[in-house]
């Protein structure tokens, strides 16, 4: 979780983090590496893994039904909370809320 | 001597570019998704909550 | 003959029995998935819609 | 898509069916057949294989992060609509939401 001088990056997603009823923030590169997260290094690795995976999943589901339309967002409710996924090319962000709180 | 240390700066100055440009990249894509995330945390997403005990759900609204 | 029609009219009972559980089930399913769907779409669920404009979002609320 | 005498399945799945911005419903059973389903055949086939798959992905990554936790629901957000998706043990209900509608 290399953290660079981009303060109004780690700003906005300090201010993210710290909503009511989310437990974390995670950011992965294309290669589905985290480069920024508010939560413990062993879970953000689980994260990283199980959701880039999952979301190449998606993409593939989604263009398999209709090879014309595209992903944009994916909300993951379980039993102990929700994930928010937003991605990009680029970049995939995951929210970790925890709805019980709400 | 002084092309090695020219060469050096260049590259420096290149590899300084690039890291900008990919921070500006990380800034927008973290700006546009935090904003689509708050707008879910806005919404109420407790459908799931009591659905077990029969709660009703009205049939007509936008 | 007669044990042979007994035996299939038991064999019927039973396929009957199995296809009005397994009907049950999926009623039982149905109701409750649909109920969950009902207040899924009752959300707003528009939160990507301008975010490309660069639409306020406020910070505090529940 | 084979329709019992369930009347009040059928019913209930035509309502949901008939709301505003809802495209279509289609049930799954643990199989990944469609056993119901409001549209038609060949896009229904694409939808039952599709999904049914992301959902054993969707667990698969749930359990993975956090091997106590389960999947609930599922919300995948498209570029032209949205799927709603309420997995269980033995069915798998699936909802394209036209949101540009609604």
């Amino acid at each position: 979780m290399a953290i660079t001088q981009q303060s109004d990056v780690d700003e906005t997603l300090k201010r993210l983090a710290g909503r009511k009823g989310v437990e974390g923030v995670v950011i992965l590169n294309s290669d589905g590496l985290a480069i920024r997260s508010t939560i413990e290094a062993e879970l953000t690795k689980k994260y990283a893994s199980h959701v880039h995976q999952l979301v190449s999943h998606s993409k593939d589901a989604i263009s398999g039904i209709d090879s014309e339309n595209e992903l944009t967002f994916l909300r993951v409710r379980t039993k102990k909370h929700e994930l928010m996924i937003a991605p990009d090319k680029e970049y995939l962000m995951i929210v970790v809320q925890n709805f019980h709180e709400n | 001597e002084i092309n090695e240390r020219q060469k050096q700066a260049q590259l420096e100055d290149e590899k300084k570019q690039n890291e900008t440009a990919q921070n500006e990249d990380t800034r927008d894509f973290v700006d546009s998704s935090s904003k689509i995330v708050e707008r879910a945390l806005h919404e109420t997403y407790d459908f799931m909550k009591d659905y077990t005990i029969g709660a009703e759900v009205t049939s007509e609204d936008t």
